[in-house]
């Protein structure tokens, strides 16, 4: 997606909305024609993978990513206990050991998690890495000056709400134990069946306490993985990775690492990124990008040249745009007033205005459209594909609005085509002919991420977006519809203000699950259960189409993360 | 007699002049300083929160105010501010204690790196950005500005009006972007532009810069045509040189040695300003190719509401505004010794 | 701005410029430049455009906010349908990508948003930058000093500090074109303001201004009278050349993300929207491109033209003096 | 603008960095004030005498002149005429001009003098000037030659000297290389013989140490020095013809006696002809041997300088040589000058600049003018005449000193003492008819009955002599006379005590200017009114004044009775300006000019 504006693009990533930060994620296509396009030759060592991106990697401290299963640049360099499965599609959204030999020995009704490391894993200095390491690793993320990854070891760890990190507190965390150099302990608060999926992230990487200089810790992190750092400059807008001689592909099945040196270079335009992707000249010609989707109007002249739409990569995130109530504000505190703006969204233009059908896709469901989130299809309030306003007006009426209804949708200004004032506008157009008058509030960005999570000025009808931490439906439901989970002094993302005592039940009884496909159908039917309170209008998926350079082979694209992977990429 | 001789005496008052715009330009600056600490004051978003994370608990959002200082009252915070311009500051890494030399204008929140590091690594980028669009621009300008007050009344003229007022009419982001697709996408004349270090290798630092200091140098250069042509006409207007037609002198020899060099002290003046002015103003040209320089660097501060990147940054384009303003002033006076600094 | 600056930019000034004949001779000189003649003409072909928007799509039929979904091709990125981006009886000029809203409806629109901005900005640059010029030029030292520091933090504060701040303390609730008008007014006063300043300087000391003090007046009135009048000239010649900077300057603030917002369209932001679509849709970037290359430099033709009907020396510049004139008729 | 009023104005606008707008004419007064004042920091330039140097010349003088192929006269101008649009500014002029010989065309503003000299060189050759006629200079048929043959005549047969010596050199390039690219364009010397033959002619004329000065800039220069460059680039190429056009009008007296002996003694070395273009009767009478009088484009006396001088044929002829001021003739008519003290001064100081540039424009000056009585105040430019006048009526605030109106000390104006300005353009706003002008005063006063206000002012109208009904009328449509009348009339509305009259005729012709002086001695005597009569002419300051202040640098050098000052000056600064004011009698013009030589050569 094409975003102009350097402010609109960064806050992307730094506000709210997820994962996207900080060089995400990778994921399979469902139709899978990237991966015949290096299946002609065997991939092959050697040669300079450029990265060309929008974002430059600022955040290169693995206790400040916030990332889904470890991020993609993040993850050459960062070994965690499990990470992601590097495979195309649906396969690539399981979870698979790293470090550990195997995803977690789970006991005490899932609140306990033991994990045993690999024998021989090394540090880029050839030191050995140690549970300690990765227990002072997680403690770090907890010091307010490394702040920025995801809340779930604070939330889940015994005693991480009060922790303040290894600076403050030398004591350390009880709740990790490290009997020995190569057996972790976590101790939970509660049953969370899916601690594989967290020990995916960042937090997770070994840390040599020796080597920590805390927040200049990024300026040159110790490798863990098959590259190491050589250059960062300008805050991670240049990167520069070598191989990191003491790792070893013995320990590590999922990293394939077939370039010799990686060479990130950020900070471009996203339209410049697409433009050299295409033209794929010179060093362009063995370039990826991580971040940077084709936008509308590349899309319209890639799709008329062959040879370009082969250099395509299509994938699937976990991701929802939607459009979100706040019941305690009128009108909206009548269902019926939800499901008739339900009934009147328009799917196509607002789509159109995301950038077209190859771009997005329609929701109709708060859940991705994806196995492993236990997708399980409704349409409550079927608004087909453009609308039922004669269904809205209905119930418009039954509600006490008989002469139509005057409304104030909330959106940002920033141009993200996600809460962008064009898909505000699309959402306007189409509730006009529901009879309901939609005036538009742009806010600034920051001012937008103030108001909507925040319990006392949450406006009552705006945009929203919601994204996987990992591809289940905890991470994507908990956090929005979770009673316990409503914040009154600080970022609220229970939007809805659901407190709903079967639905926190559900909840609790799903996360001591520690089989994942049985607890994916139940996350499944409690989102096909909340839907029916239309507390949220999901709008669409999207949908992420990547160029890439035309010597680059070896093309894996997951259900995790849905862009494809660069440590399976080749170029020679 | 002869403390009027040359240069002594257009700049005889040099020393008093760059005292007074000294001092003005600390005024300024201080005052720049405090206005953006009251904006952001005011201004939305919670830094702690953007700083800490979306998803941080209120408990880490209070953790973060703290060690950033965002809990004093803002008269604290801004002397601390000027406590470290002035004396330095002591600033925490988590791991160790690190001192911040004076003038020291701050640790950013987002990155825990100082601000004059930031500064020291963003600024090449924009000079070489500004520097060798300024030289281009004042190339074509001039010379077409020259062109146009020779041919005066012509067709020449005209057509060069023209072509120097489509420049200004066109946004640089647009130049700029169609340029890119035609010139690197399509032909492959130049390469996309990244930044190459100087010291690095000049030839590719150049080479990659050309692109973007051709947009700036199309859109600008309409400017200094304008002024060329209009100061040339005008010092042809004037009694000097009806004396040297009067003596038999040339038309070529009075455009280029007497008209063009009365063209020369607003040129230089108004190149001096616009430096200043680009440097602060690169933002634009800095997103749309992609160079990592100070413009760039402050949008980005300013979203995140990274109050020290912010302040740094506006000062230091602020100076140089500042800088150039006064340097065009001396120009002015050596370029036109007539003049007397004040 | 610098002093040289302000100096070598000022606009010449005559003070034998006649009043009240002023204006008639004003228009003799006006109309004898057939450029600036054909650029009023096209100024206010534009102006009557801008007001007549909506007659206008009315006659087409169109309106600038309609989506039709129908007209783009959703699988392509929502390119126009159709040849030359959906060209046609229904829609004149095509339709925009993505949405399928009428280009023509949004282009003349457009033009009130525009040339309204642009108008609206440099009128607050004018009224600041006399409001600031006069009283610096007429003040004493200290409120000189003062005024003339605070211009220059105008001056040195980059437009984007200047937005935020402006879009901090304005409620969201303000209409936005207002808003981008007041932002650029209130950023970039500083120039006129020097000039108006070095003029004031000038004038003061013009004896008719000394003979008018001497008539019992107080400084307030000789202002008003005698100073105000004066600084027309100069003040008309450099607004009718801020105009269309004030055009670019709309559109690199909605590039910068803080112009005016959809739905409301602005050439700027059509631009800013328009340019990824050179190639795809190239009628899209063409129309605002288009729209703004012949408003600025019908703008800027006019504004020469202005200038050099105020500027009686102008007009004789490529005459041969024959000594200034020391003596005047008897 | 006269050199007086450079001294205040200006250094305020070089203070404020107005500077470089002048460059650009935003005020033509900022424009000159400026240059000037940069260029008058030159202390003790204006006095420094010429040089010595003559040596130069004997041989440069033998090439030139008399040597010159063919016979005929220098300038033959026949039946010339030249038109712009519709103004005829010469109208079938003829004359000649054999070689060696001066002639000196005279005339007021309008009368196409200037243009006649342009019309030599075929200045206007392109500027959409209709010249008809026939005009011939050295040979060489200007009106038929080409471009070539036209350049080769300016400035290597015919050179010509410009009024305004500042604004005709190119203020970027050193003297010595204006004058070197000059010579080389006619000589084909190389750079080097050039700068020599720069340095040697800069030498000639009297500038010192002329190999270091030739590389200064003009405005490094005084303006004698100026004008001294000017006739040494002219002397460069060895004309046959030298051109001066108002040649010493920018200059003060005693200056302008060094430029015009220059000129004579130039003329006697090389033998070259003179066509000297004046509005000033003296200044050709100092120069030439011929004089030719116009008016209105046409020749109306010509005729050797005495005989025209001494017995004019011609009405105009003699109604302007009867309006011009006599430095020696003693006051007509004596007012009735009464015992009250109505303006007083008392050790009056005015600094202007800061830091090392503080200086005093005017210092301890105490002085009282009465009831009825004219106080003229004379000096050159830069003597602080023009700040004390400011300060006598309140517009600048003195440093020390105080002023009294009637016996009280004022600060700030008062009506009771009001201002008649120099520039009769820039003293009345363009944009407001004279009516309300001369209105502001009553309305100030808190006039409100519109009937008595318009009565009022078209009897001041009537009473300074101009038709009532032109109450409506705007500045543009009124002459330099009588908008300068209108400004009397402005002052008078006030009713002052006093009016401080600065330089109030030096702008006008001087048929003009002997009405206007007039007019005031008619009010003065009818009002009673006290005046302070500012100006450079000591002619007119005789003319007018009962007593008289010399001022120099600022100070009152001499104070007294006119007639004692002017007769038996004690001061020698007084001495040496009664000494350079021009004779209109051409033997006691040469019988002076003797007496000035002999102290600079002895």
């Amino acid at each position: 997606m094409r975003h102009p504006s350097v402010i609109a693009r960064r806050v992307a990533a730094a506000s709210v909305s997820l994962v996207v930060a900080a060089g995400a994620a990778a994921c399979g296509p469902k139709d899978n024609d990237a991966s015949s396009a290096g299946a002609d030759s065997k991939p092959q060592k050697g040669g300079t993978l450029t990265v060309l991106n929008a974002n430059p990697q600022e955040d290169f401290d693995p206790a400040r990513l916030y990332t889904s299963g470890g991020g993609n640049v993040p993850s050459l360099v960062f070994r965690t206990l499990t990470t992601r499965n590097r495979e195309n599609g649906a396969a690539g959204a399981q979870v698979v050991p790293d470090l550990a030999t195997d995803t977690g020995r789970p006991s005490k009704n899932a609140t306990v998690w033991t994990y045993t490391l690999k024998k021989g894993l090394k540090y880029e200095d050839g030191t050995p890495i140690t549970s300690a390491d990765i227990k002072y690793g997680i403690e770090r993320s907890f010091a307010a000056e490394l702040s920025g990854g995801a809340p779930y070891l604070r939330d889940w760890l015994i005693g991480g709400a009060d922790y303040q990190g290894p600076y403050k507190d030398k004591k350390g965390l009880d709740s990790i134990e490290t009997p020995d150099d190569l057996t972790i302990v976590f101790h939970l608060n509660k049953p969370e069946g899916e601690f594989p999926y967290l020990a995916t992230q960042t937090q997770f990487t070994p840390v040599p306490k020796a080597k920590d200089t805390g927040t200049k810790y990024e300026e040159h992190p110790v490798s863990s993985g098959p590259y190491k750092v050589v250059k960062n400059e300008n805050d991670g807008e240049r990167l520069v990775l070598e191989r990191n001689t003491h790792w070893s592909a013995s320990t590590d099945a999922e990293r394939k690492a077939y370039p010799d040196k990686i060479d990130v270079r950020s900070g471009l335009d996203s339209s410049v990124i697409n433009q050299r992707l295409s033209a794929s000249q010179g060093a362009d010609a063995a370039a990826v990008t991580t971040d940077t989707n084709l936008g509308p109007a590349e899309l319209a002249k890639v799709s008329g040249d062959k040879a370009l739409a082969a250099r395509v990569g299509t994938g699937h995130f976990g991701y929802t745009n939607y459009l979100a109530f706040n019941p305690k504000v009128k009108p909206f505190d009548n269902p019926k007033v939800r499901q008739a703006i339900s009934y009147a969204v328009d799917r196509t233009s607002v789509i159109n205005a995301a950038g077209g059908s190859s771009l997005a896709e329609p929701a109709t469901t708060y859940l991705p459209d994806q196995k492993s989130f236990g997708y399980t299809p409704y349409d409550h309030f079927p608004a087909g594909k453009s609308g039922n306003p004669a269904k809205a007006k209905e119930l418009l009426k039954e509600a006490g609005y008989k002469n139509g209804l005057s409304i104030t949708l909330t959106h940002s200004n920033s141009k993200d085509f996600e809460t962008s004032p064009e898909i505000a506008t699309a959402l306007q157009d189409a509730l006009k002919k529901a009879g309901i008058t939609v005036k538009l509030q742009g806010l600034e960005d920051n001012d937008y991420s103030d108001k909507i999570h925040s319990a006392k000025t949450e406006p009552g009808l705006f945009l929203a977006h919601w994204g996987a931490d990992w591809p289940s439906g905890g991470p994507f439901l908990a956090p929005i519809f979770d009673g316990r989970q409503i914040v009154k002094d600080g970022a609220n993302f229970n939007t809805g203000f659901l407190d709903d005592k079967s639905v926190n039940a559900e909840i609790d009884a799903i996360n001591k699950l520690t089989d994942l496909d049985q607890a994916a159908q139940r996350w499944g039917a409690l989102d096909k259960k909340i839907g029916e309170q239309a507390l949220t209008v999901p709008l669409f998926h999207p949908v992420y189409k990547r160029l890439y350079g035309k010597d680059v082979k070896n093309i894996v694209i997951s259900d995790w993360t849905g862009v494809l992977d660069i440590s399976q990429v080749a170029v020679k | 007699m002869s403390a009027l001789k040359g240069l002594s005496g257009s700049l005889a008052g040099f020393p008093g002049f760059a005292l007074r715009r000294l001092v003005g330009a600390v005024v300024t600056l201080f005052a720049i300083s405090v206005i953006i600490y009251l904006v952001f004051y005011v201004a939305p978003g919670d830094v702690a929160q953007i700083t800490c994370g979306p998803r941080c608990s209120p408990a880490q959002v209070h953790q973060v105010a703290e060690q950033l200082r965002l809990d004093d009252p803002l008269y604290v915070r801004y002397w601390h501010f000027l406590q470290g311009v002035f004396v330095g500051q002591d600033y925490s890494t988590g791991t160790s204690v690190q001192h911040c030399g004076a003038p020291c204008l701050g640790v950013s929140y987002q990155s825990g790196q100082q601000v004059t590091q930031l500064i020291w690594a963003k600024l090449p980028v924009t000079f070489s950005l500004v520097l060798g669009a300024m030289v281009l621009w004042l190339i074509l300008g001039v010379g077409t500005g020259v062109l146009s007050a020779w041919r005066r009344g012509r067709f020449t003229e005209r057509a060069l009006t023209a072509v120097t007022l489509a420049g200004t009419a066109t946004p640089v982001f647009v130049i700029g972007l169609v340029l890119m697709i035609v010139v690197c996408g399509q032909l492959q004349l130049l390469p996309f532009p990244q930044y190459v270090p100087f010291t690095e290798d000049p030839e590719q630092w150049a080479w990659n810069l050309l692109l973007p200091w051709l947009s700036l140098a199309l859109i600008e250069s309409a400017k200094y045509a304008r002024l060329t042509r209009s100061s040339m006409l005008e010092t042809l207007a004037e009694d000097h040189v009806r004396t040297f037609r009067a003596y038999g002198v040339g038309e070529r020899s009075i455009i280029g040695r007497h008209a063009l060099r009365g063209a020369v002290a607003p040129v230089i003046a108004l190149s001096a300003n616009d430096f200043g002015s680009a440097i602060g103003g690169a933002v634009l040209s800095e997103t749309l190719f992609g160079l990592p320089g100070l413009g760039r660097e402050l949008v980005h501060a300013v979203t995140v509401v990274d109050l020290p990147v912010v302040v740094g940054m506006v000062l230091v384009t602020g100076f140089f505004v500042v800088l150039a303003n006064a340097v065009a002033d001396v120009l002015f006076a050596v370029a036109d010794r007539r003049v007397v600094l004040s | 701005m610098s002093e040289a600056l302000v100096a070598s930019q000022a606009p010449g000034t005559d003070s034998s410029v006649p009043g009240a004949s002023g204006a008639r001779q004003f228009w003799r000189r006006l109309r004898a430049q057939r450029a600036a003649l054909v650029a009023a003409g096209v100024v206010a072909l534009l102006v009557l455009i801008a007001l007549a928007a909506p007659l206008l799509t009315a006659i087409e039929g169109q309106d600038p906010t309609t989506y039709h979904p129908s007209l783009v091709d959703s699988a392509r990125g929502g390119v126009p349908v159709g040849p030359l981006g959906g060209i046609g009886g229904d829609h004149w000029l095509g339709v925009e990508p993505q949405t399928g809203r009428d280009l023509f409806a949004r282009l003349v629109y457009g033009a009130r948003v525009s040339l309204g901005v642009a108008l609206a900005a440099t009128l607050v640059q004018v009224l600041i930058g006399i409001v600031v010029g006069v009283a610096a030029g007429l003040g004493n030292r200290w409120v000189d000093q003062l005024l003339s520091r605070a211009t220059d933090v105008i001056v040195a504060m980059p437009l984007m500090i200047m937005s935020l701040a402006l879009l901090a303390i304005v409620p969201s609730s303000f209409p936005r074109p207002v808003l981008v008008a007041l932002i650029i007014g209130l950023v970039a006063w500083g120039s006129i303001a020097k000039i108006v300043r070095a003029h004031t300087l000038t004038l003061k000391e013009l004896d008719y201004v000394a003979a008018a003090r001497l008539s019992g007046w107080g400084a307030w009135r000789v202002a008003r009278r005698e100073l105000l009048p004066a600084l027309a000239a100069p003040v008309i010649t450099y607004a009718a050349l801020l105009v269309p900077t004030n055009i670019t300057v709309e559109a690199a603030l909605s590039f910068l993300g803080v112009g005016v917002k959809p739905p409301t369209p602005s050439w700027g932001q059509m631009l800013t929207a328009a340019d990824i679509w050179y190639q795809a849709a190239p009628q899209y970037l063409l129309l605002p491109a288009g729209a703004l290359f012949v408003t600025v430099l019908a703008l800027t033709v006019l504004g020469d033209g202005v200038r050099t009907a105020l500027d009686p020396r102008a007009a004789s510049r490529l005459r041969i003096g024959t000594g200034r004139r020391r003596e005047a008729k008897a | 603008m006269s050199p007086a009023e450079a001294d205040d104005g200006v250094l305020r606008a070089v203070g404020d960095g107005v500077l470089p707008a002048a460059r650009n004419g935003v005020l033509p007064a900022a424009r000159n004030g400026v240059l000037r004042a940069v260029g008058d920091d030159v202390p003790g330039a204006v006095g420094d005498g010429r040089g010595a140097g003559g040596d130069g010349l004997a041989e440069t003088g033998d090439g030139s002149g008399p040597a010159a192929p063919g016979g005929g006269s220098l300038v033959e101008v026949t039946d010339l005429s030249v038109a712009f649009g519709d103004l005829r500014a010469v109208d079938g002029l003829s004359f000649r001009l054999e070689r060696g010989a001066a002639l000196g065309l005279v005339g007021e503003s309008g009368s196409g003098k200037s243009t006649v000299a342009s019309a030599l060189l075929a200045l206007h050759r392109g500027t959409g000037a209709r010249v008809g006629g026939a005009v011939r200079v050295a040979g060489v048929d200007v009106q038929a030659a080409s471009d070539d043959e036209l350049r080769r005549l300016r400035g290597g047969k015919a050179a010509m000297v410009f009024q305004d010596p500042l604004s005709s050199l190119d203020p970027y390039h050193a003297v010595g290389d204006q004058i070197a690219e000059v010579y080389r364009v006619h000589t084909r010397a190389s750079r080097r013989a050039a700068r020599a033959r720069a340095v040697e002619v800069l030498d000639r004329v009297g500038i010192p140490d002329a190999a270091r000065r030739a590389r200064s800039r003009p405005h490094e220069f005084s303006g004698g020095m100026r004008q001294r460059t000017l006739i040494a680039m002219a002397l460069a190429c060895r004309p046959d013809l030298l051109i001066a056009d108002e040649p010493t009008t920018a200059l003060d007296v005693t200056v302008q006696a060094q430029i015009l002996d220059l000129l004579h003694t130039l003329r006697e070395e090389t033998g070259m002809g003179l066509l000297l273009v004046t509005h000033d009767v003296g200044v050709a009478a100092e120069s030439v041997d011929e004089i030719l009088v116009m008016r209105h484009g046409r020749a109306v006396e010509h005729g050797p300088v005495g005989t025209v001088l001494g017995a004019p044929r011609d009405t105009y002829t003699r109604e302007l040589l009867g309006a011009v001021p006599r430095v020696d003739a003693p006051r007509v008519a004596e007012g009735d000058v009464g015992d009250e003290t109505v303006l007083e001064a008392v050790g009056l100081r005015r600094e202007f600049g800061t830091g090392k540039r503080r200086f005093a424009a005017v210092d301890d000056v105490s002085l009282t003018v009465r009831r009825g009585e004219t106080l003229g105040v004379v000096g050159e430019s830069g003597s602080g005449k023009t700040t004390l006048g400011r300060m006598l009526v309140g517009l600048l605030e003195p440093t020390a000193g105080t002023v009294r109106h009637e016996g009280r000390e004022q600060t700030g104006v008062s009506p009771s003492v009001q201002m008649v300005f120099q520039d009769p353009v820039s003293s009345l706003n363009p944009r407001r008819s004279v009516g309300e002008s001369i209105a502001d005063p009553l309305r100030a006063r808190g006039e409100r009955d519109e009937g008595r206000i318009e009565g009022r002012v078209r009897e001041l109208l009537e009473r300074v002599g101009l038709d009532p009904d032109h109450y409506d009328r705007y500045p543009h449509e009124f002459s330099g006379g009588q908008r300068q009348r209108v400004g009397i009339a402005r002052a008078l509305a006030a009713e002052p005590r006093a009016i401080v009259c600065d330089e109030p005729v030096s702008a006008l012709d001087v048929t003009t200017q002997a009405q206007v002086v007039a007019l005031l001695g008619e009010l003065q005597r009818e009002l009673g009114l006290a005046l302070v009569f500012v100006a450079h002419d000591l002619a007119v300051v005789r003319q007018v004044s009962d007593r008289v202040a010399v001022m120099r640098r600022g100070r009152i050098v001499e104070y007294g009775p006119v007639d004692e000052v002017y007769e038996s000056p004690r001061d020698p600064y007084t001495e040496q300006l009664l000494a350079a004011v021009p004779a209109l009698d051409p033997e006691v013009a040469a019988r002076r000019r003797a007496a000035r030589g002999e102290p600079a050569t002895a």
